[in-house]
């Protein structure tokens, strides 16, 4: 390991207000299968104002049973200006995502955000193949829309550990899309299978991007196939977070720049990071 | 609007209401008006270069959390070129906040901060001494004695102590720093903690033990404001667990002139300002025209409840 | 049935669950069957008659509560011809728990308490000590030691010394401890706090300050378990906040060889007997076969995630 | 002050459970007026076999806004053992009664009873004379409920601020009752108007005891009262409370016995002590 350096912060201007916390009501609320449930709230424009790859963090209802205290970074799984929507998908895990469970619709909910940088995606790029594994899909959804809006053609692989708990694959099934599902229980998701696809679609299609999220064995097969291909490649990682505003330097992760280890928050200059620069 | 300001010795704040230090940056300036504060309190930096503690550096326990974070530091460099013209955009005093690993090192740092911009110095002298046993300066009277001189020497600006709550005299480790030359005791940091993953069997932090801030360790700093703010002569500046005007109204009836919140802001990240127009709304409802009127009103001589029944039986 | 059985020093318990002291009375055997818990801890009694402090006694805090009840006390007399006969009707060990304003006054307890029908005895170190500067006795690893040297030579029962965790040394304290004799060392009492009720203006205890006990303080005194039992050869029991199963799992690992549970009963009257009976599920759950797989357990030396991770890629 | 000495514990015999803490349901929660809720929950035998004068510890509900720790008492202020419900009568002051004006019907809610020592009445006495203050009504209620149903008449002096804030009464208005309400608003309230109404009823009808809750002044006349003609009286305190089963010596309360300064609980020895041990 190189000598420490760090990330830069890159300082707001005073006056430029660009997160907000506001009252969110919720719209819908229900289980998508056994694992993960889907969260739809009315917000408001400043926070509609997120790109794809950001989050928010949410600030979880307390009840007898369950007693969150820090906010919960969620990936924005989706967000619609024009009906003033934002959707979330959550894994049941743990207290916070237990009490989203007991949310119905029109209670009040605090919403953070828009948060972090996400995807980059250059204007000339044409074609981008997307590896989603689990709920790591939620941090993706986006990612199609606007890039199937922006008239690119997108490629999405998408592996769960079984059909029972896949998450809804609507988004990705833009025009000009193709959406392959594996899975463990088909025996279709394994790593060799997958990174052959990727392969053969960067060989026999043209890939100008990789993006991921969810899995690390993935990103390590990534890792791997950007740089023997010379493709750029982008990953929404995840960390433990408390501010998620970059203050409290709590969800560092070290990175590899050029040559040196630099030390980079999740939640300001990612979640979403250059596939190279991690260091799995 | 009623009279919210407050002197902290030589510096007049506007409010009683300012960050604690490493749960305050530049980054809240995206969340709301920075010129809404009491003052700036910058994230403790030291001279080397550090990069902070292994990950995870924070977790939840029940109702408050704990932090690892081991005070990554850019240097006095990056703090001047950097941090100081971006907080010189605002009207707040600016607080920096220092720390070293030894006296020698806190006095080199101290004097280095010293610079045009900075109102005052926080020292943070809640952190291992290494030369020394590796216990905290502010864990005892003698080393904080030690430290605070060597720090008063080595600036002309106002010298704010920053307490830690890991000891048994409090009440004797403020006297010292106030006969070392502090100017204000600031109580005080997070408290010693732990938390174990039932599922891994490991420590939830990186560094296996950490500091606990937040609602928990409102009552424990809240008597050890009290417990300084009768032992010195200095202004006091509490801090620990404040969420809510109550909070603040506690701390400042046991003595503290101002308050630190800290976590809270990650909860709810425009709390300070909240708290400022909650303050004010209380003032004016309760015709409170002064802060002064709040500040060491506590009732703590006068007999409980029951017991005056009690006498007044006899 | 797994093996819940666990030993301090001579003393087998059933199960490592058992009252903390003052939290537990005669009255709790109305609500259940009180053989079911790995020891029975008495509320501590002094040689003078003592009525306690004035009211209010008790006040709640965010998520926990503190209270200033100050050790009331019938005597010696009483217990043994009130307390003991009852106890007795029990199969669990008792064990006695005693304090003092003095050391020699303490020694005189200590051996007028040690009676047939008193397994063990707690002493309760962590109140003032008033020869000296009325700091608690387990505040300094000096007095702690001098205590617990007169308390060896007034009984041949075991003796555990209830720390404080009011105090910057404790690992330096429970070895003072365990120099003086002690058989075991309990982690913790509670942690000295305050409150102010902002409408009156008065302390929400009549004595002013109080002991924090309940969740806030678990990750405290959960750290000074894990502290102890690092620096000592004796058993450690920890206290403090435990409420559910993971809680006392984390005791265990972090060192402790039982637990102790004290205000989770006021909140929920049965809770002891649901942890043995949920740590029992979660043995047999996870082919636990003996508790001893579980104390000390803790995987401490291990790196963090993260840094295993960045030296992976070096 | 006297020598300092103790209350006499009562030890419960080993094995004989008496005391419960049992999840109940909400079968009815409403406001009262706009200080007081009226909770009715189904609620098991062990608890209901209480007595008039004895409490329950309620562990109240949490939610994002109200997180009570301890549990809260309040009297019981009706029972019904072959409906199976218990009903309280709350004052709306803090955390813990806001949480309960949240209970719908159907909630589960935990209840740990019955506790401490309830109200004597000598099966030789004809005639009792309860003077209750604000929601004290609620301890007296099933007093004038058992004493009407073992034959005895019961006149009630209710005191409250105003009609509006006035509890119901039907339960005092049983055969052979009396029941006078007076109210600041209307000005019939007062100490010496109240106390003349006692002093009639001892003087023109006799009365065997008198009981009384809610109010200290109230308690400071009756004592008076109650040595001035000899009539035997009983009052239910409050005091903070941890426990409420007797095990912290939370809640005691200095009384005068026999000459001594004796210290008793308020939720074992108590909530119900002789009016004239009291020191007020
Ligand atoms: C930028 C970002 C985006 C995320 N997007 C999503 C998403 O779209 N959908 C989703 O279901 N989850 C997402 N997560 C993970 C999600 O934040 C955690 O699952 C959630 O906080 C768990 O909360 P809990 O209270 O239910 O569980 P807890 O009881 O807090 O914890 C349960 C388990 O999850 C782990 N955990 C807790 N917080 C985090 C965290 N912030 N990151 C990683 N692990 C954690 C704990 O160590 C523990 O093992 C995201 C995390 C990050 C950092
Ligand atoms: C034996 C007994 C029977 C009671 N019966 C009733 C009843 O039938 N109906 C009813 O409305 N109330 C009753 N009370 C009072 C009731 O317990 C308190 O009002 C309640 O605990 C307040 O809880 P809270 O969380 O809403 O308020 P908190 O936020 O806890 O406190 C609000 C205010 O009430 C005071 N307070 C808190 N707890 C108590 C307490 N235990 N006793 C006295 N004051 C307290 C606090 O000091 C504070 O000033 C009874 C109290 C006792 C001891
Ligand atoms: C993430 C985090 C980082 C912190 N960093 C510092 C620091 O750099 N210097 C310092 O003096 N205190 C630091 N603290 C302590 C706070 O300034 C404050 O004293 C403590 O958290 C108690 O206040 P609170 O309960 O309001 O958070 C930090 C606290 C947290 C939670
Ligand atoms: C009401 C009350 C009374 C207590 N009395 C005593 C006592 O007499 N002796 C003692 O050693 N500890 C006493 N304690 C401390 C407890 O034994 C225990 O150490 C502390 O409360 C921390 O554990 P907890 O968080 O599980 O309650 C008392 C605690 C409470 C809440
Ligand atoms: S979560 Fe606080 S810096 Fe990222
Ligand atoms: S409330 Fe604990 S003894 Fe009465």
């Amino acid at each position: 390991m190189t000598q420490a350096t760090h990330h830069t912060a890159t300082a707001p201007a005073a006056g430029a207000l660009s997160v907000f916390a506001a009252d969110c009501t919720v719209k819908y609320n229900a289980p998508v299968n056994a694992e993960y449930g889907h969260l739809i709230v009315d917000a408001p424009d400043s926070i509609l104002g997120c790109e794809p790859g950001q989050f928010v963090q949410i600030l979880c209802p307390v009840n007898s049973s369950e007693q969150p205290y820090l906010r919960r970074p969620m990936s924005i799984y989706s967000y619609d200006r024009e009906a003033g929507t934002l959707g979330i998908i959550y894994k049941i895990v743990g207290q916070g995502t237990k009490a989203l469970t007991k949310l119905k619709v029109g209670d009040p909910i605090n919403i953070m955000g828009p948060l972090g940088t996400g995807y980059e995606v250059k204007p000339e790029w044409n074609h981008i193949l997307l590896w989603g594994r689990g709920v790591g899909l939620a941090s993706l959804a986006p990612l199609a829309v606007e890039a199937a809006k922006a008239g690119k053609k997108v490629t999405t692989i998408y592996s769960a550990r079984s059909k029972a708990v896949q998450l809804p694959i609507d988004q990705f099934e833009q025009p000009g899309a193709t959406v392959i599902t594996v899975t463990e229980e088909e025996g279709n998701s394994g790593l060799d299978n997958i990174r052959r696809m990727v392969e053969e679609q960067i060989k026999e299609n043209g890939v100008d991007a990789i993006y991921t999220c969810g899995c690390d064995l993935a990103l390590i097969e990534l890792k791997d196939v950007c740089r023997i291909y010379n493709v750029p490649g982008e990953v929404a990682l995840e960390q433990r977070m408390a501010c998620g505003l970059g203050i409290g330097q709590c969800c560092s992760r070290p990175f590899a720049v050029e040559g040196d280890i630099v030390h980079k928050r999740v939640c300001k200059e990612g979640p979403v990071f250059k596939i190279l620069e991690t260091l799995v | 609007m009623s009279n919210l300001s407050t002197k902290i010795g030589s510096v007049q704040l506007a409010n009683p209401i300012m960050p604690a230090s490493g749960t305050f940056s530049e980054d809240l300036a995206q969340v709301f008006d920075l010129n809404r504060l009491g003052a700036l309190v910058a994230k403790t930096i030291t001279r080397e270069i550090r990069n902070g503690n292994p990950t995870p550096r924070i977790c939840e326990v029940r109702g408050s959390m704990m932090n690892a974070i081991g005070i990554p530091s850019k240097g006095v460099d990056y703090f001047r070129t950097n941090s100081l013209p971006f907080y010189a955009q605002f009207t707040p005093p600016l607080v920096a906040s220092i720390s070293a690993p030894s006296v020698d090192e806190f006095a080199r740092i101290c004097e280095e901060i010293t610079m045009p911009g900075v109102t005052a110095i926080e020292v943070n002298i809640s952190c291992p001494n290494i030369e020394e046993d590796g216990k905290a300066f502010a864990m005892r009277p003698s080393t904080a004695l030690a430290v605070m001189k060597k720090l008063r020497s080595a600036t002309d600006l106002p010298l704010w102590a920053k307490l830690t709550p890991n000891t048994g005299e409090p009440a004797e480790v403020a006297q010292a720093c106030e006969e070392g030359g502090a100017n204000a005791v600031v109580t005080a940091n997070t408290l010693l903690a732990m938390a174990v993953d039932i599922r891994t069997r490991k420590p939830k932090l990186g560094n296996v033990m950490g500091g606990l801030s937040g609602p928990s360790l409102k009552p424990i700093n809240l008597r050890m404001t009290y417990q300084c703010a009768k032992a010195v002569n200095i202004p006091v500046i509490g801090c620990g667990g404040i969420a809510t005007l109550e909070d603040v109204l506690e701390y400042l009836m046991v003595g503290a002139s101002a308050v630190q919140v800290g976590t809270s802001t990650f909860v709810n990240p425009t709390v300070m300002v909240d708290l400022v127009d909650q303050l004010d709304a209380y003032m004016r409802e309760n015709h409170i025209n002064d802060l002064s009127e709040i500040i060491g009103s506590v009732r703590d001589k006068e007999a409980a409840d029951a017991v005056f029944f009690q006498e007044a039986a006899e």
